[in-house]
């Protein structure tokens, strides 16, 4: 099914939830969404029979300026299809549902998102750093990242 | 056999007794540093070239001064005894582990007429003595306080000991076919060319046809314990490489873990020559009374013992190493079931001949 | 039952076919290329180091424009260049290497070869080919400064004497533009000195003119 | 390195090889390196092709050992991260002492091409350990480390190891004089103000 | 989903009543410096005597910022950072970063470029695998097989060296085609190279592969049924040893994949050599087959490699990338590797985010050993293969 019909099907059923899409020409399109409720039009895309979206490629969290995208790219075994699906969340509450009841593989993502972005997903079983070291401070991919001068006695800048 | 105590009496006549003992056991520790030079540098090029590299090659001619640079080397490395460790244990045990290794040497017949001591129940001492290796690698993996040294010492503990029956089993039956314990007798038995020899059989004529594959397949499995009694692959699970870091002897550094290394390789020459001792006879040529004078048989004990140590480091390099649980099932499942057919086979011939 | 013998008899019979293997290779010829012995550069066949390796940078100072595109088509930033005008008063009347008059001294050109990851993207930035690939790979060191090398050919007095130059010829080109703006000035000035006596000049022959006219 | 060299191939030092002890140490040092089996990132591939039969590492006599105790060098093969910092320096420590390091590769020189903005890279290796032999590249050829197994094999074969006594020595010597001086102009300040 | 995957029936899993024991349970660090880690990942182990009971994997001691790097640097200058991600098969990390580039500047690539990249993809793909068994042999004890293998690796090495200058991290493709020309012997090269991998991989399978004690160590452990696969993402030779017939370059053929015909190796759940499907042997199986694939492909590549035409001359001197955002996979050596590229029109791209297939492979980790002994933990991290410059990013 080409993204468009996904969006109407979409759009049937979740209708104001379902913001726009946005087609790129030379790129993949994408749907945007409402970030309320992720975890039900996510779980209707994996389980809806003619989506069947069984396999979640990537969570990524981006930094866009004013507030913090979480972008999914979810993928289907059978029908060899792919959608793109954003949600928007505002900077000062970056809270998301997490989707990790709906696919295993979004264990280590969102760990990656909270840790780098800095995006909370509520309900994730243990939602700590996954890269940087433990007790670090702040969100490094953030636009307004500000390295910091030493950690644990060592200097970071060269 | 008399004149196995020829050195001991030659000496005693100039320096009295005690002096003449500690002359005679200085020979065998000679012996086995040499040999553990030797091994190690064959080690290194054995599986160099099994590998298609060179090994090493700078130091000296061909790399032949490469052990003896490393034990330069390890005589100058600061030995770090870890704070957690109990101290005594931890410093006792690689001495005894070599003590195992060491005394085991006191009863293989060199030569006709010369045996370290000629104990007249040299392999009831042999039995005995190794499982003193067991003791030395418990205290070194207890006493260096560190989890991957304990897990390879209980490993170790439930691998040698469990494999002592069935190594116990193929010397008794060798023992009851040659009707003695005394090493020296059973190789003087089995003089008179290799067809003689108790791996084809014994000395018994050509009635003994029906012996030979018992006393192969025995002399398969003494093989395969001999390997599990040194921890060499695939039996090395207590110093796993690639799972415990370094086993029992991860803490251990300079010339303590020198003693760990020399003992390792000591262990080697050990078990090979008990084989060479009980199965392919001892000191006595293969050529029947060609080339069987004494200094000849030296030769002989020394090249049947090389070549099976030559052996276990080949297969070092050619097999994985198996799992704990498979370790114990191949000793208790195939091993004990096998040497105990094989034990009564040469038991019953021991009865006819 | 029968499974136990077979199960003894596989594992035994691929333990034989496993040491058959290590057995014929122990007497294959080793593949072993013994480095100090025989260089890279030399050796035969498919072992020899190609010509196009990625090994140090090194910088051909006369073919280098100064052009600076190596250091920024660098990913890592670990050339620094610095380059000074040539001063057209410079007594030493610089040339590149395939003649044509120089622009810009290379008062420094380092690489600091502990950054560098030599991907080889300032070998194609550059446009003369000034910087390339050499095949000199042995140059590890005790200290790490000795890895921050200076192509550029002066010492520090040499800069400074260059410098020096470029600050006189500025200078004077100053003093040259003050004095030419003064003679302009000057020239200026007179200039409308003479035009206003041209023109009055003018004025009068006009005058005078028209005075003719008039009493014409 | 004298006795290096005679050492090494006694038969045309024709039979006698003179040299001081100190040497033979050395030399037993430079020639038995066994470094402890540690990688990190794309060097420690590299590092793997060296030991492996095209660039055979065991030429020179180093062996690989899993365990820091038994190791005499360490080689930090990739890009050492400030998590990973402390970790390095705790095992640089459990190697016994005569021991050395080499830094293999751009980013344990100086943190590489993550130099700039790797905010979780350390810059350089140095400022954990101290490192005897640096080899540039990304990641170096084998010969460029096996050319550096060289090098450290020269360093330690120039130690001085009795000499070292006598300029500990002296350096206390030093150090407890200009402590006594210390201590004597302090007594006078105090006398100066009773 | 967490309870079904207990109680998979299985006899090698050795299921004990822990009520009855008070054993005490040992915290064990498979630390940042282990033998067999394959890198620096820390495995925080709770072991019960021997055997397994919970796996904390500590990530992050390889975290090297590639993201912030990709956003402060140029579309020309990001190729080296991304070849730094998987370093054991640098270019086929480039491949869909490069194609991802192109697609967003709608750069065409002429037919040899596209060919010549696949045969290069599958050369170092190749490396990769003889690396991936031979660590997997390493684990299990078996040395020797490493270094038959890497002799076969340096003949890979070789072949990208002469054509790229570089051993291991290569720099050689770039956004409209290939850096360097193609040097002469290419094709005869290839050839040899071909025959020494048929001729080393047949002698492994003799020394490692069907040796009995590595079947034993090997096969029924590390159980990852098929839906479980699904549900964790995983792609590449761990899917594929499940039975999940997903290869990208048959899904969804990118470049000129379409033009060889190859089949792609899956061990079915019924049609199994040894062992069962989605253990640790048939996940190395799937490696041995693929080495077979690739040299198939390689061999129709020397046919269908065009002499004439250049590979360096496509490549746009000011490289112009509009606003934009694209995903685009390849089939990686571990697996699906795909590049989410957002672009602002800027010679920088605003967000670059790599899907690497470690990172996700890895995650199956604790759920498949618990139950296992430690040595057994040692196997089913080896046939994961992951490499730690790509799960740490």
């Amino acid at each position: 099914m080409t993204i468009q019909e996904i969006y109407d099907l979409l759009k049937i059923h979740f209708n104001d939830d379902i913001k726009e899409i946005t087609d790129i020409s030379n790129g993949d399109s994408f749907i945007t969404v409402n970030p309320a409720n992720i975890f039900d039009i996510l779980q209707f895309c994996r389980d809806y029979e003619t989506l069947d979206f069984d396999y979640l490629t990537l969570i990524s969290g981006m930094d866009s300026g004013e507030n913090l995208g979480v972008v999914y790219h979810l993928y289907s075994m059978k029908f060899k299809h792919s959608i793109v699906i954003k949600a928007f969340v505002p900077k000062e509450s970056p809270n998301i549902q997490s989707v990790v009841y709906l696919w295993r593989a979004a264990d280590w993502h969102e760990r990656e998102a909270f840790d780098l972005i800095g995006v909370v997903f509520d309900g994730h079983p243990n939602l700590i750093r996954i890269l940087c070291p433990y007790d670090w401070e702040g969100h490094p991919l953030r636009k307004d990242y500000v390295t910091p001068q030493e950690y644990h006695g060592m200097k970071v800048p060269y | 056999m008399e004149n196995h105590q020829f050195l001991f009496n030659f000496i005693s006549e100039y320096t009295g007794d005690i002096l003449a003992g500690v002359l005679i056991a200085i020979i065998p520790l000679a012996l086995l540093l040499v040999y553990a030079l030797v091994a190690i540098y064959g080690e290194l090029k054995i599986a160099s070239f099994i590998q298609l590299k060179l090994g090493p090659m700078r130091t000296g001619k061909w790399g032949l001064l490469q052990p003896v640079a490393e034990v330069f080397k390890l005589l100058q490395k600061e030995d770090i005894t870890p704070d957690g460790a109990d101290k005594p244990l931890f410093n006792l045990a690689p001495f005894i582990i070599f003590l195992g290794c060491y005394a085991a040497l006191s009863v293989l017949p060199l030569s006709s007429h010369f045996a370290p001591s000629g104990l007249n129940i040299g392999l009831f001492f042999i039995i005995a003595i190794s499982s003193l290796a067991v003791l030395g690698i418990v205290m070194g993996g207890w006493a260096s306080n560190n989890k991957y040294s304990l897990i390879g010492a209980m490993r170790s503990v439930s691998q040698i000991i469990s494999y002592e029956i069935p190594a116990a089993m193929c010397i008794l039956g060798v023992a009851s076919m040659a009707h003695s314990l005394d090493m020296n007798v059973i190789s003087a038995q089995q003089q008179g060319g290799f067809w003689n020899w108790y791996v084809l059989g014994g000395p018994a004529g050509i009635s003994k046809i029906w012996l030979i594959p018992f006393t192969v397949v025995m002399f398969i499995v003494y093989f395969v314990t001999s390997l599990a009694e040194t921890n060499r692959t695939p039996f090395d699970v207590p110093e796993g490489e690639s799972e415990l870091v370094a086993g029992y002897h991860t803490e251990y550094s300079g010339m303590k873990f020198a003693f760990f290394y020399l003992a390792e390789y000591g262990n080697m020459f050990v078990v090979s020559a008990i084989m060479t001792v009980i199965f392919f006879g001892g000191w006595s040529s293969p050529f029947g009374d060609f080339l069987n004078s004494p200094i000849w048989q030296i030769f002989w004990f020394i090249a049947k013992s090389m070549f099976f140590v030559g052996l276990q480091i080949w297969l070092r390099w050619t097999l994985p190493r198996t799992r704990v649980d498979q370790l114990m099932y191949l000793c208790w499942k195939i091993l004990l079931p096998l040497s105990m057919v094989c034990f009564l086979a040469m038991a019953l011939g021991g009865m006819l001949y | 039952m029968i499974n136990y013998l077979k199960n003894i008899i596989k594992g035994f019979s691929t333990i034989l076919v496993g040491m058959k293997v290590t057995f014929i290779n122990l007497f294959r010829p080793n593949v072993t290329v013994q480095y100090p012995n025989v260089h890279p550069l030399v050796r035969a066949g498919s072992d020899k180091m190609p010509d196009n390796a990625r090994n140090k940078l090194n910088v051909i100072i006369p073919k280098c424009t100064g052009c600076k595109s190596c250091e920024k088509a660098c990913p890592v930033n670990c050339i620094t260049i610095e380059t000074t005008k040539v001063a057209s008063i410079d007594t030493e009347k610089p040339l590149m290497e395939d003649g044509k008059k120089r622009v810009f001294w290379l008062s420094q050109f380092d690489i600091d070869f502990a950054k560098c990851c030599f991907c080889g993207l300032c070998t194609i930035a550059c446009p003369t080919s000034a910087i390339v690939h050499s095949t000199d790979f042995e140059y590890s060191c005790y200290d790490r400064n000795e890895l921050l090398v200076h192509f550029s050919p002066f010492n520090k007095e040499q800069v400074a004497e260059k410098k020096r130059i470029l600050a006189e010829e500025v200078k004077q080109k100053a003093e040259k533009a003050l004095a030419d703006k003064q003679a302009a000035e000057k020239a200026a000035q007179e200039q409308n000195i003479t035009d206003s006596k041209i023109k009055s000049s003018d004025d009068q022959t006009s005058a005078n003119q028209n005075i003719q006219n008039n009493s014409n | 390195m004298g006795l290096l060299n005679a050492l090494d191939n006694p038969i045309n030092a024709d039979g006698i090889i003179l040299g001081k002890v100190e040497d033979l140490f050395n030399w037993g040092r430079a020639k038995s390196n066994w470094f402890l089996q540690f990688g990190l990132a794309c060097c420690a591939i590299e590092f793997m092709a060296v030991n492996a039969s095209h660039f055979d590492l065991m030429r020179f006599g180093n062996i690989p050992r899993s365990s820091p105790r038994q190791a005499d060098y360490i080689v930090i093969s990739g890009t050492v991260t400030l998590k990973m910092a402390e970790r390095i320096k705790i095992l640089f420590e459990q190697i016994p002492e005569p021991r050395y390091a080499i830094s293999m590769g751009s980013c344990a020189n100086s943190g590489g091409p993550y130099w700039q903005h790797g905010y979780n890279v350390l810059k350089g290796i140095d400022r954990v350990i101290p490192i005897d032999v640096y080899i540039p590249g990304c990641p170096p050829r084998p010969e460029a480390f096996e050319q550096a197994v060289l090098k450290l094999q020269e360093k330690i074969s120039m130690e001085e190891i009795f000499k070292k006594r006598e300029r500990v020595a002296q350096e206390d010597k030093m150090l407890e004089s200009m402590l006594k001086a210390e201590e004597n102009n302090f007594i006078e300040n105090v006398n100066k103000h009773i | 989903m967490e309870n079904n995957l207990e109680n998979t029936t299985n006899n090698n899993k050795i299921n004990i009543e822990y009520s009855q024991f008070d054993s005490e349970r040992m915290r064990l660090n498979a630390g940042p410096q282990h033998p067999s880690t394959h890198g620096v990942l820390r495995l925080e182990v709770e072991l019960d005597g021997e055997i397994v009971t919970d796996i904390i994997p500590h990530l992050g001691y390889l975290h090297r910022c590639f993201e912030k790097h990709c956003e402060n640097s140029n579309y020309n200058q990001i190729v080296p950072f991304v070849d730094r991600l998987d370093y054991v098969s640098a270019i086929n990390n480039e491949f869909p970063y490069v194609m991802a580039v192109e697609k967003l500047a709608g750069i065409e690539v002429s037919e040899k470029v596209q060919i010549l990249r696949a045969m290069c993809a599958e050369i170092n793909r190749i490396a990769n695998h003889l690396l991936a068994i031979s660590a997997f042999g390493l684990d299990s004890g078996a040395f020797t097989p490493l270094l038959f293998l890497f002799r076969e690796r340096e003949f890979a090495l070789g072949i990208l060296e002469k054509l790229s200058g570089a051993r291991l991290l290569y720099n050689y493709f770039c956004p409209g085609g290939v850096r360097y020309e193609i040097y002469s012997d290419f094709k005869k090269d290839v050839k040899v190279f071909i025959d020494s991998v048929r001729l080393a991989m047949k002698e492994m399978e003799d020394l490692l592969i069907f040796n009995d004690i590595f079947i034993k160590r090997t096969e029924k452990i590390g159980l990852l049924p098929k839906e479980v696969a699904i549900n964790f993402a995983c792609s590449g030779p761990v899917a594929r040893g499940s039975g999940i017939n997903f290869d990208i370059r048959k899904s969804a053929p990118y470049s000129s994949y379409d033009k060889f015909d190859f089949d792609i190796p899956v061990v079915e759940p019924g049609k199994e050599v040894v062992g069962v499907s989605g253990d640790c042997w048939s996940r190395n199986w799937v490696r041995v087959k693929e080495i077979e694939e690739s040299c198939k492909i390689l061999e129709q590549g020397i046919t269908l490699l065009p002499d004439e035409g250049s590979v360096t001359d496509g490549i746009p001197k000011k490289l112009k990338v509009p606003a934009g955002e694209v995903y685009c996979k390849a089939e990686n050596t571990k697996g699906e590797l795909g590049f989410y590229l957002v672009s602002n029109g800027s010679d920088k791209p605003e967000r670059v985010r790599a899907r690497a297939t470690s990172f996700v492979n890895l995650a199956i980790l604790p759920s498949i050993s618990k139950g296992y002994m430690f040595a057994d933990l040692i196997m089913i991290l080896g046939s994961i293969d992951i490499v730690l410059g790509e799960v740490d990013r």
